[in-house]
């Protein structure tokens, strides 16, 4: 099988959808000609034509609201936001219209697309190209909003998001775009090249919406975890030596609380952990529902570990970034309660 | 020039307010007839003076006249008579069922009627309306069923929006209405999408975008501008200029713009200007912005001149902000007795047989209403439950929702 | 003392502060010569003439980036969103530019402005009048979040709001405009002109920023509330005679922790409620907050009551509604654990 | 017309792609002096047709000509041209230390330097520019320390902006330069809006808001022009049209309109369009427009025409989607050259004193980079910490934000 890296994999995805149903098209921002500033689309307009692949003016509402009207007439718009920190432009479109619409109308119209942005931080981004808005999808009745972790969920997670029915907010953490990242940003890192997750088969699969991923098994303590903070999980509780089981959550809504209920149960202790900001962040959702379902098994506190409530900063980003230190720190603070 | 410390801000101000003599003397009113209609592949150049001129068939002397004239037979001139009249009628019932709290919430299309009713009548099946709320005239004209309004507006068992919506905000694919939103302008560019997927799609079906005078104001019209000049997809782009945004003159939202019409040049679309209450000249202009269209010439942009006589909507009381009596000096008067003018002219109609509509209308609207308040008012009878509330949200109801329902009927004591 | 509605409230803010401060700026839709939808600005264009009370286009993002710039200049504007639903197409000015300013800057620049904003449902407004989004506001660092129960605190904390030289999104619950209202819709309430808190002091005073109150004294159960849900709470409370303590948060964001904390070590039990969807809203946070600080002392799982994780609908407004009924069976439910 | 199922979308495109012989033989370009000098109180719909022009004083024969020409002395314009070098001359050394690894980031504004430099020399002190990331001239023009923009670049202890902000994001409030976002075009309403203030306060100061022409596709631009047009509040609206937006050529924003500046008649607004190579004309322009806003006449839009001779930023590889000799085909020349020939053609200026300048300004931006990274750069050396990260979130730090500084300082092992 061969590897690829997050971005080949998402790009995969792109062409084998469009390929399998013309009535996928594919614009945005610098998409068309050039293949967008990551490269996710490249190669789509020369093979598909500028009819189902093409450049948008810097305009998100209208990008978003232009694709609510294709996917009502039948299209299945898969859209790209160049940063997540620009979808805000498209807040009002996103929350209320393609969230609302089969809703509203009765199910006489539907939204049928996929918002891709790359999320996250980690890359010296200052405060416009890091942030991680998730918390704030999460929270709007109608949209689905995925976040993969490995190349091989990506393809198969956009390729599920594009065949899916309804909206689908698909963060692409762009720290993760060309090889994994542990939080360790002065060390190297293994590339996606020699990375097993990397393994993509070729043609289609489907990762489901929905359901979450035990990536490291464990009995002392629940990791949740999505996007790069997956692996600083993983990396985290190897050199700690904690037997810390780590789930990549893959979907924010709808959430896999039985993957997640399993766990706590077993091990009576959890971290939730994200890079967003702290206040409201969907880690805070997270916490409300370990509460709910396994109060009784929890034998510390539910911790989180976090952004801050500050804006994402330019460099102090690893000051910022909740690295193996931050979770290490709370990891053995839950271990001894 | 120094600081004075005196404000100089300038803030528009309608020219009266309550308590004012109102005249409309500075509005500049072409003669019917007056101005050219050009073929309809003419390059947005050469008819910029269209943005700024009013587009008008029916003269003083209730004769169609110009080169815009003639775009509809006497029969169907009629049919858009009684459209019209249908949906005053309506408008008046729902008005009295609200004030007698049968529903929430009512907005009514009073003196606007030809604009909804006469851009239908050129429309084909297959094409798609984004509206806004005071485009009721638009299904009237195609054959929705008025109970099917009314159940809406009563929010009873029997609602398509199966009482999620508003009255006011309809939704019907099988007529081209698409669900409109309680957002201003959101709409206006998905219309643009919507015809950007017909272009794509290799298909003639035309997506009409509908937005009023104020809200022109948010970056979603400047969206579809954009969107529409640069992608050059079939639709027509309709900007209802009623005078009124709420409280907020019309000068609010234009500045120091001639007209609405003329936001069109800037994006190198043709863009028109037509007399709202005259039935015969939005049907005309409608009918050239849509054949263009479907000859794949590129979206066209119109504004309709037209006066909203009535409160914003049930909420709203404008004797508060404009004079009492502006209406009566509308100088555009009434569309519905300016096409009955025009046919009794023609000799194709008479009052009586006016009047005789008028009744079988009322009886009609009155069946329709008692049919619909018999199945339920938004207090009163059958009505939408917790289900119609947790379905739709997707298409499949997820874990969390299937929870928070069975959660909800508990509380209602059924679960 | 007079007894005023809390529009009447808001509006005394507004002239007091306009006349204390020619700084102070108001406009929005319809505010200028016809005083506001909810006539919260009436009278204000007459006193203070054109230049300080404004009728605004209909454009969100134009109203609050013209106060942004205004406020970069020096002035104080205090700006009318006519409903928070319509907030959506300001979020990126909100969040990316008036959060921001001041750190972005590096202190060279601020955003003194407060946001007013009807929020909340019970009026049969549908989807796009009744929405409470606080959750949006709160997750973003830079912004202050203040929401009022009563006239007293509307007045006070209004003129704190324009007095802060920080950008406040200030959300007035719009059910209470006119009346208390305790959820139970199908009686009928006391109105505020009959009401102990609607007792209001002519003349300037404030209600600080950051400081909850507890509007009930109780031993059993902590309810943690605001806005509408705080009535509801005190009413929910005493029919069911349960000993509870309720909260009244006031500012969601600084929020006082040390009141909550404080109560839930005593009772040890908390319900959180609000009206707003219940995933990743202000609840969650809620939740996590009393679990981070109090876990040690609870007796039981913190319970959120909230509205579901639909649209807000039209018809069904009171099977959405977070009412006496959801809150007493969840106030049931906790002090039987 | 029926229904082919073949795609008729129309998408723009650029003449040329990599691989093609780039050509700019279908812009029109008037002689230098041709388009005439209205008075600033001119009413906007008698200028219409400078929107649709470019306005130029340097002839080819390097001599001002025409009515915008003597806006500046001799001393004034050799000013400009060290503004200028110093400007290219930052930009090349602070581009070679990004490639160094000194800074993460950095956006040059190769071949635009007009624009900016001759802009801001017609400003005044108190007036207020709301730039993008492309208008460093600004700040070279107005005197800001230029260390002090490479503390920035390089992130250091000294850093004005605290380590927050990417290198380019500037903010000096003494130097009428508003802190620029990452976000496009949010602040050209904030511009507006802050000239409204002015106009408030019955002040004199002139806002001034840019933006790009990708960017004028945004809802915030089109905000701008609504407010603007509505409160007229004294300020400019500047539109740096340099052709690309990253890969997106500038047909994609534009659609179908005949140029930028041509959206401001849309609003009523004078609207001009002037050669931003051409440091004399963008400064008679700028005079022209900033004396309207100061006389209270009004805002003024105006488009520059120029062109990112460079890749967009570091991150951006142009050869990917544009020809790699497009530039030196572009008709408007280099500014700084074009400013030299004019100075030595008047004999005020000699290649000899050029070139000593051009060595004089080398040193000098290499002594400031000096000066900047023995402090510190983004890797190295002295460095904000986390208090500057937790501090100007709010004015004072609330509890929660304290509580998070002490735990990043155990974190930091500080605590
Ligand atoms: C985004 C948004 N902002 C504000 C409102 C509140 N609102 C509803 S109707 C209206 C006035 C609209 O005026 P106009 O566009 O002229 O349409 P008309 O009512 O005259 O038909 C306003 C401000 C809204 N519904 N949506
Ligand atoms: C709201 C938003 N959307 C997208 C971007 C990403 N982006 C940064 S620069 C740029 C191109 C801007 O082009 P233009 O306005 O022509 O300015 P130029 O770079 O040519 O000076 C884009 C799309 C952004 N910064 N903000
Ligand atoms: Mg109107
Ligand atoms: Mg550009």
């Amino acid at each position: 099988m061969a590897k690829k890296t997050m971005i080949e994999a998402i790009r995969d995805a792109h062409h084998i959808a469009m390929e399998a149903d013309e009535k996928v098209v594919v614009f945005g921002e610098d998409v068309g000609y050039f293949g967008g500033v990551f490269r996710c689309t490249a190669g789509l307009q020369e093979k598909f034509g500028k009819a189902r692949c093409f450049d948008a003016p810097i305009c998100e509402g209208g990008i978003v609201g232009a694709a609510i009207g294709m996917a009502a007439y039948g299209l299945r718009p898969c859209i790209e936001i160049q940063f997540a920190d620009y979808a805000y432009p498209a807040y009002d479109q996103i929350v209320s219209e393609a969230a609302r619409l089969r809703h509203r109308s009765g199910g006489q119209f539907t939204a049928p697309m996929v918002i891709r942005m790359p999320t996250g931080g980690g890359i010296f981004g200052g405060q416009t190209h890091s942030q991680s808005p998730e918390a704030l999808f999460a929270h709007v009745s109608g949209l689905k909003t995925v976040i993969p972790s490995t190349p091989y969920d990506a393809k198969g997670l956009l390729l599920a998001s594009i065949e899916d029915n309804d909206p689908v907010i698909f963060l692409e953490p762009k720290r993760l775009y060309n090889g994994p990242f542990d939080g360790e940003h002065d060390k190297s890192i293994v590339p996606w090249s020699k990375h097993d997750d990397a393994e993509v088969p070729d043609g289609h699969y489907t990762v489901p919406l929905g359901k979450a991923k035990i990536v490291r098994e464990g009995k002392d303590v629940t990791i949740l975890a999505y996007g790069t903070m997956v692996h600083v999980a993983k990396k985290t509780a190897e050199d700690q030596g904690i037997d810390a089981e780590v789930i990549d959550l893959r979907t924010l809504v709808p959430l896999d609380t039985e993957t997640i209920a399993q766990s706590v149960q077993k091990t009576g202790r959890c971290v939730v952990v994200h890079e967003a900001t702290r206040t409201c962040g969907y880690g805070a959702e997270l916490v409300s529902i370990v509460n709910e379902l396994c109060f009784w098994a929890l034998e510390a506190p539910v911790e989180r570990v976090t952004g801050w409530d500050t804006p994402y900063p330019h460099s102090q980003e690893w000051d910022y970034f909740p690295g193996p230190k931050r979770l290490g720190a709370a990891l053995n603070q839950i271990m001894e309660a | 020039m120094t600081d004075t410390g005196r404000s100089y801000l300038h803030v528009p101000e309608p020219s009266f307010r309550p308590g004012d003599k109102p005249t409309f003397d500075e509005m500049i009113i072409p003669q019917a007839g007056a101005v050219r209609r050009p073929p309809v592949d003419v390059h947005p150049d050469d008819i910029q003076d269209l943005a700024r001129t009013i587009i008008r068939v029916m003269s003083s002397d209730n004769e169609a006249v110009g080169e815009w004239a003639a775009s509809l037979t006497d029969e169907e001139a009629l049919e858009g008579l009684k459209d019209m009249m249908r949906l005053r009628t309506m408008d008046a019932r729902l008005l009295r069922a609200q004030r007698q709290g049968k529903t929430s919430f009512y907005m009514q299309a009073l003196g606007e009627e030809a604009v909804a009713c006469a851009f239908q009548k050129a429309l084909e099946p297959g094409d798609m309306n984004f509206p806004t709320y005071r485009q009721q005239g638009l299904l009237i004209t195609s054959g929705y069923p008025m109970t099917s309004m009314m159940n809406q507006i009563f929010s009873n068992s029997q609602d398509p929006m199966k009482g999620r919506q508003l009255g006011n905000l309809y939704s019907s694919k099988e007529h081209g209405f698409f669900s409109i939103s309680g957002n201003l302008a959101t709409q206006f560019v998905q219309a643009v999408g919507w015809a950007m997927a017909s272009a794509i799609e290799g298909n003639d079906r035309v997506g009409v975008g509908w937005i009023g005078d104020g809200s022109t104001a948010e970056g979603d019209f400047h969206a579809g501008l954009v969107f529409a000049s640069t992608y050059q997809p079939p639709c027509v782009l309709n900007i209802v200029n009623n005078q009124w945004a709420i409280s907020t003159y019309q000068g609010i939202a234009r500045g120091n713009a001639a007209t609405f019409a003329s936001k069109g040049l800037a994006f190198g679309l043709p863009s028109l200007r037509v007399d709202g209450n005259d039935y015969l000249a939005v049907h005309a202009v409608a009918k050239w912005a849509i054949e263009r269209a479907r000859k794949r010439l590129g979206p066209t942009l119109i504004e309709y001149v037209t006066y909203r006589e009535g409160a914003h909507s049930t909420s709203d009381d404008p004797s508060a902000y404009r004079p009492k009596d502006e209406a009566d000096g509308w100088p555009l008067g009434d569309p519905i007795e300016r096409l009955k003018g025009y046919l009794i002219a023609k000799g194709v109609w008479s009052e009586d047989r006016h009047a005789q509509m008028a009744s079988q209308i009322e009886d009609e609207v009155a069946a329709a209403q008692r049919e619909s308040e018999a199945i339920g008012t938004l207090l009163e009878g059958d009505k939408p439950g917790p289900r119609d509330m947790f379905e739709d949200v997707y298409e499949e109801m997820p874990p969390h929702l299937r929870e928070q329902f069975a959660q909800s009927l508990k509380e209602a004591g059924e679960g």
